[in-house]
């Protein structure tokens, strides 16, 4: 029992996350933003990474980690709000094809689309090789998400797909993780900065107490993300409710980030100038994607109240 | 207290409410962010000037009817329950309009409130300035005397209308060597005024409901000043004061809204959350409050009473209301609730109402000063 | 359509306020908290004031008004926090009794104690010459409420009385917002004289936040209240719906007034030694009585969300 | 990360099963405010000791087992579940004892940890004073040096325990000339010293849960003293850290109400509205997430980290689940929330539980402080 990250782990954040400050900032968003929301280069330099690779075995051409390690990948795009497929493909499809296409998609050379009867839309459809969870409609009709970054086409027809849901739920509230916590950064440089009544903003007992709400709700849903990972990992039969409460804990603390975050920039929140923008509309897209709030609070309710599914600390964790 | 409608207040709304079937045009105007759509706007506010209700309380010298707070109300609520377009003209007819009722002089009156009511002029903020945003004080731009003009230089932001506005009305300080509150004057001036340039900001989801105005050596004459020179922050305040008060925001739009939530939970039953039951019950008990509450102001300035302080704490309570209204339908349309077109081909409006609603809290002076405000006029704690 | 009070209304609830300012303040409640809880010279100079009359004809002995003077009363015995039977008796019962028992109410020689299936107690059954809607229990069994000015004894067989739980409830919830705004003096208060960091605690920023949330809750349940008061008053249909909002928002606005109150206070709210815990506890007692916070939303609920019940601004007031 | 008990941390649990199962009193205790359920609570600590269970972090040579702190967390999950009595010792065991363990001499350590461990000897703060609660710099009691003594004089007040323990723990201003954070010192002195004179607090629900302590010319060798003279602050930031952190409220308590809570819900399943509902399920989510995150620091701790301001997060984090907890559980009960006993004759725990967890935001440090610490110290906000 070690809830530590271990120092691979470590290293493994740290370098997805040092070079997508380096190489992923909000430039590249405005740029992306003004064209048409993907380049090749980013995700050249991803694959070159070994992210395509992460949960695919080293005799494929991977990295052979698991579902921890691409939680930890997931918080980083989120906080880079990376847009590239890269998440679908590597940290969701990968788990669920065959070896013949998991070397290719550690090589980059494949690209994987997913479908799902909880989602009415499919998202990269147009440069996907496959899809898994449906049949690719003839002619795809694209859809016109609040995000910008963001490429969806309207799903055709649809079928559940074992171990897929749970699994995009997770990589989906880890973003959000990592996107709360770029917007409570944001915020608290713009309230650094931006002075009014002649002091920055963020001396302001009203400022520091928002921000600090929201630091505290973000604190109590990383572990419950990593939990899930965990618990998915290891074919824990409670993986299920486990991913719904990190779904919603994570939705909970982003949706929560972005209203304290407009509310610390005012006015200029409410611009493309700054860029709080891009965060707060992948918040309110992911929110609802790979299974809505309710959806997953059913789940939990099911299991807690309805269930026989007995709570308490020895079943906290899965394997006692 | 008498909570009946008289004959006659029924006899008047049903006058709107015929009025309105009749007017209201069949298919929604175009947003009133983008040129074409604010000239329909435009054309709209026309419309209900040639049947005289522009601004119903208004005296019928200035374009209105004379008529008292309830009517304005029940004008309001059947203006929304018919589905009625924004008002291109709220900036005149709600903010400067009552500034220019209670400072005017009887000359400006006459020169602007008739043509306002009639949407004529459509009318833009010159408010906050980048560094004077909730701390509008701290007000940089200057307005130089020269004679019988003044001459502006500076910029201000955040103006809403002002990318199409006509005319814009602001603050500017008017003595150089004053600071903070002091040394301002409540001046109006054309945007087409020589010196003066309008740049639209784009706003987070792409339109361009504000813009920023910069002043070159405009030359205004001075008998566009309101009240008297280093009065502004005075006459400021009481605008904002009508800003956060009972004119901003008529409680049958969120009436109408709580109505819409709770057929969009209807729809969603099956699927909906303990949370988002709660929310939607919790929306239409708020909305209904905000109207009990609106007539109760109501009813208190038509007896000479005046809104002070008070106004804070229904900015404050709109605001959020607001913003939970559009989260719960947010919630309650999962997945969807991204798209800025729902698979009906209907646009999302939840959506685009629920960004609108994350400036609720923030324009008109921020929550945050507005419950600063309340905790020290209304409750009287210590600055 | 005029929702100020009339001059009448007016004069009516400054006598009773001024009257239960001088003389029911927390030195009367710390003397019936030492006592029997009852003292019969408070019942004595309520009577004398006419206040068991309020609702009752003029040719009764009463002064002939309405559920709205009865709603300003309510309010004036929840700031004062006065636990006589008085709101049962002149404010609910007299309504429901025959013209002879109408002038013993008026008069002041009869109390009432009301019984209804929502309440697993009666109040006050002790001192009642009667009781409205359910057979006294032969034996009395004396019950503990966390209030110690409230006298409640186990209900025995209890069957529905027309009229009475809508009254009750509003009755309540006028009590209620008394209270509520009665906890936000006491905590003003409390902020401007307690000094912690160099400086009266009520300038700090968090401090002003928490009261100015609180004054706005109370803001916009108060009108609730009286819209109830006037719909009942008028036999409109809709009244049991608004009286259920009036009890839902009263009793949102008080438990918050209570928790927000006593983080004001700081450990002193948590002692015997401030008054704040007399308005708590009554807060605490009356968010259950004549109907909890779930029966009343689960009437609004059967309104608005299942009903053919139409909302919207047509529908705010009674009589249109 | 590695979520996995080990067969050894298995083993231990069924240890801690079999003992609780086998010691803990069939019956509940009496109150631990009044004298005879103090009493019960005493003799309870000394069972304990008994089996060795005290403290099982602490060392064996102080009454401990050694054991890291997963075991420590084992070990509170099974007490709980057990359903065993509150640890009148907790002052000591998990504010005090800490305290000694990282500042205290060794000839400290022997003196005063053992007895401790053993429930020999139960503490009481004396913290706070009545004009130093949130501001805890603004203490004056005064321990003034005589030789190898303090005579020591002044009020505390909010002191837990105080009326029935034995000894107590504070800070007192040895420099009569410093003021706020500096000149202070860590003292220890037992209760019943000549000139201490304690008087019970009456709380609001009528217990006497805390004392006021009255120290009149009170002398204290100076051998009691804590860290060396003057540098009491940081020593009681220490203990606050350790107050707020880790150890002040175990998981284990608040799965187990959020247990009751679903097992409330059921029960009043059918009447039961959308909001608690939703707060039900909040409160099992937000248990498991205080799980997980103590989880995750001990592992930290386990690390050779320390927590610093964390503790401020976690501080808000339990006393508001717990607030919310009760709140949720007070209105499923509905009209019988009020009674002290409830129909089936059972004590009202979920009132009690509502009624101490409003003291939860107000001790050992506001939210409104721990908030400002947040927003200071972890998230870098200007001061």
């Amino acid at each position: 029992m070690d809830f530590r990250l271990t120092p691979d782990q470590i290293a493994l954040r740290d370098a997805v996350r040092d070079y997508l400050s380096a190489e992923h900032g909000p430039g590249v968003l405005r740029r992306l933003d003004a064209g048409d929301a993907r380049d090749p280069a980013i995700r050249d330099g991803l694959v070159a990474m070994g992210l395509t690779g992460i949960l695919i075995p080293a005799d494929r051409g991977g990295l052979g980690l698991g579902l921890i390690e691409a939680a930890l990948v997931a918080i980083e795009l989120g906080r880079a709000n990376v847009s590239e497929p890269i998440a679908d493909t590597a940290l969701i499809a990968a788990a669920l094809v065959d070896p013949a296409r998991q070397e290719a998609i550690a090589a980059g050379t494949l690209n994987v689309a997913l479908a799902h009867p909880v989602n009415p839309w499919i998202a990269d459809l147009d440069r996907a090789d496959m899809v898994i969870g449906g049949e690719p409609p003839a002619n795809p009709i694209a859809l016109d998400s609040v995000d910008p970054l963001r490429r969806l086409f309207a799903a055709g027809n649809t079928h559940e797909t074992d171990g897929l849901l749970d699994r995009a739920a997770l990589v989906t509230a880890a973003q959000l993780i990592g996107g709360a916590e770029r917007m409570l950064a944001l915020a608290i440089d713009y309230a650094g900065q931006r002075v009014q009544f002649g002091q920055p903003i963020g001396k302001f007992q009203a400022i520091k107490h928002h921000l600090a709400t929201v630091a505290t709700k973000i604190e109590f849903a990383r572990p419950v993300v990593l939990r899930a990972a965990d618990a998915l990992q290891h074919g824990d039969g409670r993986a299920p409710l486990h991913v719904s409460h990190a779904k919603v804990a994570a939705t909970d603390a982003a949706i929560l980030a972005a209203e304290v975050a407009i509310q610390v920039h005012g006015a200029m929140g409410y611009t493309y100038e700054v860029d709080l923008h891009f965060w707060m509309k992948r918040a309110w897209a992911l929110a609802g994607a790979w299974g809505d709030r309710a959806f997953h609070a059913h789940r939990i309710e099911r299991a807690v109240l309805d269930g026989g599914a007995a709570i308490g600390p020895t079943f906290t964790f899965a394997k006692e | 207290m008498d909570l009946a409608y008289t004959p006659e207040q029924q006899a008047f709304r049903a006058e709107v409410r015929a009025w309105m079937a009749a007017h209201v045009p069949a298919t929604p105007l175009k947003t009133l962010e983008g040129r074409a759509g604010f000239d329909q706007h435009v054309e709209w506010e026309r419309t209900l000037a040639s049947g005289n209700w522009g601004m119903v309380t208004w005296p019928e010298a200035y374009g209105g009817r004379g008529l008292d707070l309830i009517r304005w109300l029940i004008f309001e609520e059947e203006y929304w329950a018919a589905g009625a377009p924004l008002r291109a003209n709220q900036n005149g007819i709600f903010l400067l309009g009552p500034t220019i009722m209670e400072y005017g002089t009887d000359e400006q009156k006459a020169r602007f409130l008739t043509p306002m009511a009639k949407g004529e002029v459509i009318w833009a903020q010159a408010w906050s300035e980048p560094d004077a945003g909730s701390d509008m004080a701290a007000i940089r731009s200057r307005a130089i005397r020269d004679g019988d003009d003044y001459v502006i230089s500076g910029q201000k932001t955040w103006s809403s209308r002002a990318a199409f506005a006509d005319w814009c009305f602001g603050l500017f300080r008017t003595d150089p060597e004053s600071s903070r509150h002091k040394g301002l004057s409540f001046i109006l001036l054309p945007l087409t005024t020589p010196g003066v340039t309008v740049r639209p900001i784009r706003q987070l989801h792409g339109e361009t409901g504000f813009a920023e105005i910069f002043f070159d050596n405009v030359r205004v004459p001075a008998a566009n000043r309101i009240a008297a020179e280093g009065e502004g922050w005075n006459v400021a305040m009481a605008t904002a004061g009508f800003e956060r008060g009972l004119m901003l925001r008529s409680p049958a739009r969120f009436q109408a809204t709580a109505q819409r939530l709770a057929e969009l939970y209807r729809a969603h039953r099956a699927t909906a959350s303990a949370s988002a039951k709660d929310a939607v019950l919790q929306a239409w008990m708020d909305a209904e409050a905000y109207a009990l509450n609106t007539y109760s102001v109501a009813a208190q300035v038509m007896a000479g009473g005046r809104i002070g302080a008070e106004a804070s704490l229904n900015k404050i309570f709109w605001s959020e209301m607001d913003r939970a209204q559009h989260r719960a339908a947010m919630s309650l349309l999962g997945a969807v609730a991204e798209l800025r077109t729902l698979p009906d081909g209907e646009a999302n409006a939840w959506l685009e109402g629920y960004i609108f609603s994350l400036s609720g809290p923030i324009y008109a002076g921020s929550n945050e000063i507005q419950r600063n405000i309340v905790a020290e006029r209304l409750l009287g704690l210590p600055r």
